[in-house]
């Protein structure tokens, strides 16, 4: 025995430890190298007059999330049922799901 | 001395299965005496053993050690005693499985907080004391029987016990090896420990080194050696 | 003190043995517990950077968006209302925007087209988002053709394809004149999709909202805050799917993990009696099984955070993607930039390690208060 | 309801820790009431080990409620941006009327918590567990405490609305202001820098006394007290005038906050576990006479005296260094 | 006699008034930095930039307010809060428009009172460059009162905490 268990496990722990140190000195670091990137995001959002993140292609309604009222979804039939994935993931805007 | 005085254990009190295994028992023993307990097994050998070698609380009666009454301390103290006092050794050797023999003698000494590297050093040297030395690295699963039982009673010397308790030793054991253990108790008397067996078995209270036995019966001591 | 430090490395020593002998049921228990934080961390962060992303990146978003409805579904907006809503106090412009989708039968994609404010391509030509570009193979200068409202084909030439940096907002955008998209849609000359207005102070949001409402009983304004809300609670709780499956494993884990604390086996038994024998104490063994729980739960969460992030940000959640993606075949394939905090790290720790922790005091009382001469009897 | 990891942490480990503090004063009437070492009953056996769980538990909540008295604080400052007319956790806490009474049961639950893991430590020194009942009796007085606190954390936080029109530290320490704080600071500032100083001494010299001879335990104890409530009102009153660079900002919270380098947090922390670990020392002086803890308690309040001693001391320091270097000063005003 | 001194009086308030305005036109209006406080309740200004107010002294010398009420209430006991310095040292006085968020002269500008628009200090004087802006704003918002930057008084500033 060469190392005590507990200096091995310690070991690992402070390695992981570090790891999970450096990745967010990484994230830090990242953020602060994406500072130009999000000025150029914002001034084609702000040129382009954009309101929705382009994450839900699928259906108009997941397109442009925040445009949507409630009655999209089930435009066709009162009764239809969800059908696309990410209706599954992404609640209806907060401003029509409240109650006033 | 350790000098129990009128002591009874009841377990499971108040319930059906009440039992009560030791009905006001009054024992002294000298130490550097190599003392054993006999009697056939439910007797109540093993339960005086464990309120002596301060594993248990009586119900009733008090139990003295070097004139300091032990019974009336919590767990936390008893055990300090124990650990300081007492070495122990099993019937079957109890040894801890999946790791070393040098690591199950260490064990006891765990919660000491003893610096590793002399803790390492004492116990080689208690294994070496029995030419152990080369199978300190082995696990237990792969010691024979005879190592196992040296193992066992390095273990129970790490703390340097001014009291060795062992829990009928020979039961498993082969003549040969029987007469092993008690040749090495003979060397640990020799050295000035007191030793307690507690044994049914003739290969030890016929012993040389043996210089009392008590016999018990239905939880009272029924031989008249003991008398007081 | 350093016999207080000894003594833990000692009682951490035989701990690890005794967590290495059952390798197994250990193993297991250790891969289940870094999945489950894995697939919590991988959530969190996904979320929080998009979530942040979205806050930053609609900051620039039209303070207020003027829309039209009739019997509950859209209208196209007269260009004329924004000469009165311009009267209101607070509202420093008005902006008709004209936007609309577009669906591919040949590609099953979905496109927005759209006028852009500034900088509008010429007529005849278009600016395309990078996952158009990708999934058709179009590069610029390629000349592409969509039937319009009357069925006629109406081709463009690309001038400008968007940077892939920006696909999070642009990817499947198709930007045209005002000219083109009026004779490609067919929407009149005086009316637009809607209006975006620019209002400087954020707490007239709702006057204004309020004042055109009444002006316009039809009209339905959306305010910024509300779009930025609607990202903020994207993934809610409640979003379906993941959290299905989610608690699905947690139950499970939960379980796994309880039977784990309470069910001590024989053998185990009999080694805590054998060292309460030999000189243990009820809170040395109290320690040790604190250490069998730390070490579990402290390894599974370090391990599970950090596949999390590698996941996340080095891979682009490459696990979620298909779920995601759902239908649609322009997933923008986008980086996330890595928003984490300490914050969100610490949160992390507290689903997930404390409970484990504290569901395991009970369970390692119960073992540590074993009679010590329960190896005699 | 204000959805916040912080306010979800704080209700939920209320929660627990009341749940927690019920099931030990159950166990602690049954110990108060049936606990006799001398006899080796299952019962006793039972209970004995009963205290193994309870302490563990105890400790860890405790442990945590130490904690959650800064959290409380820190959670209050950062939410503080929810209500108007507030900048920093005065406002948050003047939203409703549980505000200020959450923070001092939570200032009154610190102290006892940390002083019964001050008994907890010396009870199990001893062989015949000595303060067993004194630490049960005082887990039993503890208990309602911990239970007011999270009713009134929990009406507190329940009943936080955003938007709610709250009142600024401004102007709740304005000496215009008809409350206790304008009491306090419509004291001069020299007057109470020379008690805030003299108070500081008079501990030091009990503590070295206690430290050296081992005499006046009591007396130390009640000097610490002192000192606590002098340093908060000092913090009140010019203190915080240091720090902020302003003559007529008085607030005790904004120094927790990122721009004044979060020196509130050392400055509290130093104080609280001065006090805690000062009036330990009380606490123990009286179990002295028990014989088994004979040689442990002047032992252990040595120990204590020192960790006492050393946060108020490095508490003084800081304040002296801002008085001294910061580029303020208040003689002008 | 009398009438002559009056004149005097009003002849030098009209200078003077005159001559800050002047001043006031020239000076242009600093952006709060991070580090700016409020002189009156110790907030930094540059996190409430809505409401934000400043008094520029002859010297140079720039106060940042977290609102109008501040400002005022630091106008009107410059003896507590800016000892040494007078009213008629004040250069230029900036508050912050309304509907526009820009910065603009605060001796000139209309403050409405008592409306349901309130500023990180809680109730706030509501500044406005016109007066058409105010009356709308005022019914818009339940304003109580219009008043000019010389009506402001302790006795309007008390109500407002």
């Amino acid at each position: 025995m060469e190392f005590r268990r507990s200096t091995i496990y310690m070991g690992t722990t402070a390695i992981l430890v570090l790891s999970l140190t450096g990745l967010m000195l990484h994230a830090k670091a990242k953020v602060r190298a994406s500072a130009p990137l999000f000025a150029r995001k914002t001034a084609v959002v702000r040129q382009l007059e954009l309101t929705d993140l382009c994450l839900f292609t699928e259906a108009t309604y997941t397109r442009h999330l925040s445009m949507t009222d409630l009655s999209t979804p089930f435009q066709d039939a009162p009764l239809s049922l969800e059908h696309f994935p990410s209706g599954g993931l992404v609640g209806p805007p907060p401003h029509l799901a409240q109650k006033p | 001395m350790i000098s129990a005085r009128n002591i009874s254990k009841v377990f499971n009190a108040g319930r059906p299965n009440e039992f009560t295994a030791l009905h006001g028992v009054s024992l002294d023993v000298q130490l550097h005496e190599t003392t054993v307990l006999k009697g056939p097994s439910g007797s109540g050998k093993t339960t005086l053993l464990s309120l002596i070698g301060c594993m248990a609380r009586p119900t009733t009666g008090r139990i003295f050690l070097n004139e300091r009454e032990i019974t009336s301390l919590p767990e936390r103290f008893l055990t300090e005693v124990r650990r300081s006092t007492f070495g122990f050794i099993f019937q079957q050797f109890n040894l801890i499985k999946g790791i070393s023999a040098l690591e199950n003698v260490m064990a006891p000494a765990y919660p000491t907080g003893e610096k590793f590297s002399l803790l390492r050093r004492r116990a080689m040297e208690t294994l070496e004391m029995f030419d152990l030395g080369k199978r300190a690295d082995a696990r237990i699963e792969w010691l024979s029987g005879g190592e196992a039982q040296r193992v066992a009673i390095a273990r129970a010397l790490i703390h340097n016990p001014a009291i060795i308790i062992a829990d009928e030793p020979t039961t498993h054991l082969d003549t040969r090896l029987s007469h092993e253990f008690m040749d090495i108790m003979g060397d640990l008397k020799a050295r000035g420990t007191t030793i307690i067996l507690a044994s049914h078995d003739p290969l030890v209270y016929g012993s040389d080194l043996v210089d009392r036995v008590v016999e018990m019966r239905d939880g009272q001591v029924v031989d008249g050696e003991s008398a007081l | 003190m350093t016999r207080m430090i000894e003594r833990q490395r000692h009682i951490m020593d035989f701990t690890l043995a005794a967590l290495l002998r059952r390798k197994g049921k250990n193993g297991a228990l250790l891969s289940v517990y870094t999945l489950l934080v894995f697939i919590l961390a991988s959530i969190l962060f996904f979320t929080h950077a998009l979530k942040h992303e979205a806050a930053l990146v609609l900051n620039e978003a039209p303070e207020i968006i003027v829309q039209r409805t009739m019997t509950g579904r859209y209208q196209t907006i007269p260009v004329a209302w924004s000469d009165r809503i311009r009267q209101i106090n607070g509202v420093i412009s008005v902006h008709p925007r004209l936007w609309g989708y577009k669906y591919d039968k040949d590609f099953l994609a979905n496109y927005t087209m759209m006028v852009p404010a500034g900088n509008p391509p010429e007529p005849g030509s278009i600016d395309i988002g990078s996952g158009i570009s990708r999934m058709r193979g179009a590069n610029r200068g390629d000349i592409i053709a969509f039937a319009g409202h009357d069925g006629q084909p109406r081709s463009f030439t690309i001038r400008n394809i968007f940077d892939s940096e920006s696909q999070l907002v642009t990817s499947d955008l198709i930007l045209l004149s005002e000219k083109d998209y009026r004779d490609f849609s067919g929407i009149p000359e005086d009316q637009s999709t809607d209006l975006a207005l620019q209002v400087r102070n954020p707490r007239e949001y709702a006057t204004i909202a309020e004042k055109i409402s009444r002006m316009y009983p039809d009209s339905r304004p959306i305010v910024r805050t509300e779009i930025q809300r609607t990202y903020d609670a994207l993934f809610g709780w409640r979003s379906g799917l993941m959290i299905v499956i989610f608690a699905a494993v947690a139950l499970a884990f939960v379980i796994f993990a309880w039977d784990k604390a309470t069910g001590l086996s024989a053998e185990e038994q009999k080694e805590i009696g054998i060292l309460k024998a030999v000189g243990w104490e009820t809170s040395d063994i109290m320690l040790m099984k604190f250490w069998e729980g730390s070490i579990i739960s402290l390894t599974a969460f370090l391990l599970g955070t950090i596949l999390a992030y590698a996941h996340v940000f080095f891979t682009s959640a490459a696990l979620f993607a298909p779920v995601i993606k759902g239908w649609s075949t322009l997933y923008p394939t986008f980086r996330l930039t890595p928003f984490i905090d300490f914050g969100q790290v610490a949160t992390l720790f507290f689903l997930t390690v404390v409970p484990y922790t504290v569901t395991t005091i009970i369970p390692s009382w119960r073992a540590a208060t074993i009679d010590p001469d329960t190896v005699m009897r | 309801m204000i959805l916040d990891p912080g306010i979800l942490a704080l209700l939920v480990s209320s929660l627990l820790i009341s749940l927690m503090s019920l099931y030990a004063s159950g166990w602690s009437i049954r110990i108060l009431r049936r606990w006799d070492l001398a006899s080796g009953s299952e019962l006793q056996l039972a209970l004995e080990r009963r205290t193994y769980l309870i302490s563990t538990i105890v400790s860890y909540f405790l442990a945590f409620q130490l904690v959650s008295l800064f959290l409380f604080i820190q959670t209050a400052d950062s939410i503080s941006h929810l209500f108007v007319g507030a900048m920093c956790a005065v406002g948050t806490l003047t939203v409703s009327s549980f505000g200020y009474p959450t923070l001092l049961l939570k200032i009154v639950t610190f102290i006892l918590a940390g002083l019964w893991l001050i008994l907890n430590h010396a009870d199990n020194q001893g062989y015949d567990y000595p303060l067993i009942k004194a630490k049960y009796l005082l887990l039993l007085i503890m208990a309602p405490f911990i239970l007011a606190e999270t009713v009134v954390q929990g009406a507190y936080f329940l009943g936080l609305r955003p938007d709610i029109i709250t009142s600024c530290c401004g102007s709740l320490f304005s000496q215009n202001s008809h409350k206790i704080t304008s009491e306090i600071l419509a004291a001069p500032s020299a007057p109470m820098e020379i008690v805030f100083y003299s108070s500081m001494f008079i501990t030091f010299a009990a503590g070295a006394r206690l430290f050296v001879q081992g005499k006046g335990g009591y007396f130390f104890a009640s000097m610490s007290g002192i000192a606590f409530l002098t340093s908060i009102v000092s913090v009140i009153s010019f203190i915080s005038l240091y720090f902020y660079e302003m003559p007529s900002h008085h607030c005790p919270f904004c120094i927790l906050q990122k721009e004044y380098g979060y020196a509130g947090y050392p400055l509290y922390i130093l104080m609280l576990s001065g006090t805690v670990t000062g009036l330990g020392v009380g606490l123990l002086q009286q179990f002295s006479k028990e014989k088994s803890l004979a040689e442990t308690i002047p032992a252990l309040q040595r120990k204590l005296a020192a960790v006492s001693l050393t946060a108020f001391f490095l508490f003084t320091v800081i304040v002296t260094c801002q008085i001294l270097f910061s580029n303020f000063k208040l003689e002008g005003y | 006699m009398k009438a002559i001194f009056r004149n005097i009086c009003i002849m030098f308030t009209v200078l003077f008034f005159g001559f800050s305005l002047a001043l006031a036109a020239d000076l242009k209006p600093h952006k709060a930095g991070p580090k700016d406080k409020c002189p009156v309740c110790g907030m930094f200004v540059a996190k409430y930039p809505d409401f934000a107010a400043q008094i520029t002294f002859r010297d140079g010398a720039t106060f940042h307010f977290d609102g109008a009420k501040d400002m005022f209430r630091f106008y009107l006991n410059l003896s507590r809060y800016a000892p040494g310095k007078k009213t008629t040292d004040v250069a230029a006085v900036f508050v912050t428009n309304y509907y526009d968020l820009s910065l603009v002269n605060g001796l000139t500008a209309y403050y409405v009172i008592g409306s349901d628009v309130y500023g990180p200090m809680g109730r706030e004087l509501i500044p406005f460059v016109r007066e058409t802006e105010a009356r709308d704003f005022m019914k818009d918002h339940h304003g109580t009162s219009r008043i000019r930057f010389r009506d402001v008084t302790p006795a309007i500033l008390k109500p407002l905490d």
